[in-house]
């Protein structure tokens, strides 16, 4: 299973060499609300801290801070 | 150096006042709050002190008064000094040697109060050894001032410090402003302001002109001349002979994109004599000649 | 000096604007490469009738000259209020100790049962650190710590973005490692066991927790940027909530007695067990965010999480924002979450005797914690902020959220209000 | 309306282009120069802000030995690049490329980028990015160049 998520993967990666944009022409892209994990602030890493800590997921946006033995 | 600043509110926003360079100087703002237009007003008056500071040759405390005790030997300056200094040749060279600034020394002798005091040909003709940009020498960090001979910035100084103020006032804010040193003004922002000019009344037009982004900065003054004879002597001098310009403008107003390069032009103007408007309009810019 | 050429009183302007540039072109301001970014945020979360918390964070990042970033970050968490100790919601009164065993408390008949001895501070730092391979590599590596009363985590990760495609590209790794070690108050009890009968050692326990990330954020054109993370993660230890039970009943909604399953007796409703969860726990989520923007310059922000874990709960989590760009730096920013989970296999909301004799007798797993079962959380808010000159920009939202579930103990409601300030240093 | 006219006329542009197009523009509009170094900038581009007081230095610098720096803009919208050029004042030649028409000419890698050309239009050197760690090394690359060409 995940052997195979991962092969789809490098499949759309090659296949999107044709997805894209030139190097100028990333104004829209350059503006923070269009970075993930940018676009926010301290908001996401807040909420993963709420919601991991009122719910039985975590995960997925990234991670790297704090634990808490709360779950 | 440090003042005082003083803040009110108007119909749209804030004008803030305080006096420098020996000139009333003002700030306006539109759509911010008191805090970001007080913080704006600290900031450009601080601005205007530190350029006053640094470059005015009233002072004994800088580096313009340093270079005259240096009494011809070399004269370690710092980059901004040295900016400037690149900025004075480059007017040299643009001006076939018309903008000086080792031309103050001719001060020592024409005192345009009015009055006929002018001096003798050969007074004159004892300073102008100690004009003459091209005797001073620069190295890089460095300059050397042949003894005697005297630097003045103010030709620049003052529109110098309009253009950094709004570059650091642009730290505040974006909102609509306009910086007015003493009629040297720079306005950034979408609305346009209302500019009052003093050499358009004398036309009957209209004595404003509406301003959203550009600078306008004048230079020359009616009030200061000598007469004799019927003659009159206008205060523009030319370096090169050390007499003054003939058959040019009183004042010259200029609008360009920067106040430096506006009031640089509108000196360059004067410096051109009866050639005044000629030379404008061949500079593709919007100018204001005041004549007699 | 010579003049350099003839003089001509030709047009000097050009040369003038690029002289005059030449001598404002420095910057006026120092720039922000030279500069730390702080961003200071607060936020206070209050539930009704439950756990309020204050949350102040500060965090202050810089980019050095050869394109290489530093993040610290400190976060205070201070929470004071009552949470679901795990308890069924019984039709007659329950008794229950404290999470030290000192206290005893009731809760009567109808009502969620609640600790209000709930009080913590939690102090987390970390400080993350990235650096260019090349052009197109960066790496990326870390610390955490964490700690409060009864907790004290450490962690580290490593990892690794690669740009392809003239970055329109951009594949991930990320390798986190954790470690965590629980003291909890009044010893470790032990599980299964009746709380009255207060079976506590007096020790401390430990979990590791690995993380693997794998991301890939595609350019799609101009407007629209994409990015799908895998993440696993496996955890191994302890992981049972200390402080939580679940209520032995009489299978009718009646809280069982201590005393007639051979336990010591500390009040009426007191067959309470403490809770007991695996000692390994593998998780795998699968996160699909996508940004587009308008012509207009709004930006609509859609993020989806699957997570599937062997414990058997599945969930779905859907965020939106849509970021509306108004005039001088201004923007609203709408929010809504849904979030919908499956129960664990072992949650209960509450057990008959003949169940916990099963349940004791292969050392079973069962856990009465709410979070556990099925839970459907809905999040509306709204933020606001503004961006102004030279990179400063603060913001405030306030957001309201909805939990709910099969049991009244999932019913939670909770006000979410932050404001936050950026400035250069 | 004649109100507005009026202030377009008073606007001065801080886009010295010059009247060179994207279209007009050619290395061999420069047959003085030694090198010309084309600068792609825009207004998005967090590293630009610090190459244009290191161009503006440079220009001043090196511009009598042959050094003449161009840059060319690749916003989409005039007033971006405006606004940037009120905060950033370039002492060097500008030229507008909304349409990235000479960007896709010189095939750009990445933001910003810099070509050095003799005015035959031979491409003597590039460099991607722009780092304020490598700021010798750039300009011992330009001081090669200008000796091996003067």
């Amino acid at each position: 299973m995940r052997v195979l998520t991962l092969l789809g993967c490098l499949l759309l990666v090659s296949g999107c060499q044709n997805l894209g944009v030139n190097p100028w022409e990333r104004e829209v892209l350059a503006r923070e609300a269009m970075i993930p994990g940018v676009a926010d602030g301290l908001d996401d890493a807040f909420d993963d801290h709420i919601y991991f800590s009122k719910e039985g997921s975590s995960g997925g946006r990234g991670f790297g801070g704090g634990g808490c033995g709360c779950n | 150096m440090a003042g005082e600043t003083r803040l009110t509110r108007t119909s749209d926003g804030w004008l803030g006042r305080f006096t420098a360079m020996a000139s009333p100087c003002e700030v306006q703002l539109r759509d911010v709050s008191r805090s970001t237009a007080e913080q704006v007003l600290k900031r450009v008056a601080g601005e205007a002190w530190r350029v006053e500071q640094r470059f005015s040759r009233y002072r004994d405390d800088n580096i313009v008064a340093a270079l005259q005790r240096a009494n011809g030997e070399w004269l370690a300056v710092d980059e901004e000094f040295e900016r400037l200094l690149a900025y004075a040749d480059t007017c040299w060279q643009l001006s076939g040697g018309r903008f000086d600034v080792t031309s103050g020394v001719l001060r020592r002798v024409w005192r345009f109060d009015g009055s006929d005091r002018v001096p003798s040909a050969d007074q004159v003709a004892a300073l102008l050894p100690l004009i003459g940009w091209d005797r001073v020498e620069r190295r890089p960090g460095q300059i050397r001032l042949p003894a005697g001979m005297e630097l003045d910035l103010g030709g620049i100084g003052k529109e110098y410090a309009v253009d950094r103020a709004l570059l650091l006032a642009r730290e505040h804010t974006d909102a609509d402003l306009l910086l007015n040193f003493g009629g040297d003004l720079v306005a950034d922002g979408k609305t346009p302001w209302q500019i009052g000019i003093e050499n358009l009344q004398q036309n009957g037009v209209a004595g404003q002109i509406p301003l959203a982004r550009g600078a306008v900065a004048t230079s020359g003054d009616s009030r200061r001349f000598l007469l004799r004879d019927g003659k009159r002597y206008s205060h523009i001098l030319d370096p090169r002979t050390g007499w003054p310009v003939q058959g040019g403008p009183h004042s010259v107003t200029v609008a360009a994109a920067r106040c430096t390069e506006a009031g640089m032009l509108a000196t360059l103007a004067l410096l051109q004599g009866a050639g005044a408007e000629p030379f404008l309009r061949a500079q593709g810019v919007r100018y204001w000649c005041l004549w007699e | 000096m010579q003049l350099k050429k003839r003089y001509q009183p030709g047009p000097v302007s050009t040369s003038l604007a690029l002289a005059t540039c030449a001598l404002l072109g420095v910057p006026a301001m120092a720039e922000e490469a030279d500069k730390w970014q702080v961003d200071g945020s607060m936020l206070l979360y209050s539930e009704t009738d439950r756990v309020s918390a204050i949350e102040p964070v500060i965090k202050a990042s810089r980019t050095f000259k050869n394109e290489s970033k530093l993040d610290l970050k400190l976060t205070v968490d201070s929470l004071t209020g009552s949470s679901h100790n795990g308890a069924a919601v019984t039709n007659g009164p329950q008794t229950f100790t404290s999470p030290s065993g000192n206290k005893v408390y009731q809760i009567n008949a109808g009502d969620v049962p609640l600790d209000d001895s709930f009080l913590d501070t939690r102090v987390a730092l970390s400080g993350q650190y990235s650096w260019l391979l090349n052009r197109t590599l960066r790496a990326t590596s870390g610390i955490n710590f964490s700690n409060e009363y009864d907790f004290f985590s450490v962690g580290a990760n490593a990892g690794l973005n690669w740009d392809l495609n003239q970055r329109n590209t951009t594949l991930s790794f990320l390798l986190g490692l954790e470690s965590d070690t629980i003291e909890p108050v009044g010893g470790v009890p032990e599980a299964l066991s009746l709380q009255p009968d207060q079976l506590r050692t007096d020790s401390s326990e430990s979990r590791t927790v690995t993380d693997v990330l794998l991301g890939w954020t595609q350019v799609m054109n101009r407007r629209w940027i994409m990015q799908l993370n895998y993440n696993l993660s496996l955890a191994s230890g302890y992981m049972t909530d200390p402080y939580k039970v679940v209520t032995l009943t009489d299978g009718a909604g009646t809280a069982l007695e201590s005393e007639s399953l051979g336990g010591v007796d500390i009040g009426i409703g007191d067959a309470q067990i403490f809770e007991q969860r695996p000692d390994s726990r593998t998780r795998h989520a699968l996160y699909w965010e996508n940004r587009y923007s308008r012509e207009n310059d709004d930006v609509i922000a859609i993020g989806y999480r699957f997570m599937t874990d062997d414990w058997g709960i599945n969930s779905h989590t859907l965020d939106m924002k849509y970021r509306w760009q108004l005039d001088r730096g201004w923007f609203l920013q709408p929010h809504v979450r849904y979030y919908i989970q499956s129960e664990a296999d072992f949650w209960y909301e509450s057990m008959t005797a003949p169940e916990y004799t099963t349940v004791l007798a292969s050392n079973d797993y069962a856990s009465g914690d709410y979070r556990l079962g099925k839970l459907t959380d809905l999040t509306v808010g709204l933020k606001v902020g503004r961006e102004l000159p030279s990179g400063r920009k603060w913001d405030a939202r306030l957001e309201f959220m909805q939990q709910s579930g099969d049991t009244d103990a999932a019913d939670v409601s909770a006000v979410i209000g932050q404001v936050g300030y950026r400035f250069y240093w | 309306m004649r109100r507005l006219l009026i202030m377009l006329l008073l606007l001065p542009s801080l886009l010295r282009a010059e009247g060179v197009t994207a279209e007009q523009f050619s290395p061999s509009l420069y047959p003085d120069a030694k090198v010309i170094y084309v600068d792609f900038w825009a207004s998005w581009c967090v590293p630009c802000r610090q190459s244009f007081p290191w161009l503006t230095q440079m220009q001043a610098r090196y511009g009598a030995e042959g050094l003449k720096i161009v840059g060319i803009n690749v916003d989409r919208r005039r007033e971006d690049a405006q606004r940037f050029l009120a905060e950033h004042p370039a002492g060097f030649d500008l030229v507008m490329d909304p349409a990235g028409k000479l960007a896709a000419r010189y095939q750009l890698q990445g933001m910003p980028s810099a070509v050095l050309l003799a005015p035959d239009g031979t491409e003597l050197e590039r460099h991607i990015g722009f780092r304020a760690d490598h700021l010798d090394e750039y300009e011992a690359t330009l001081r090669r160049l200008l000796a091996e060409r003067n």
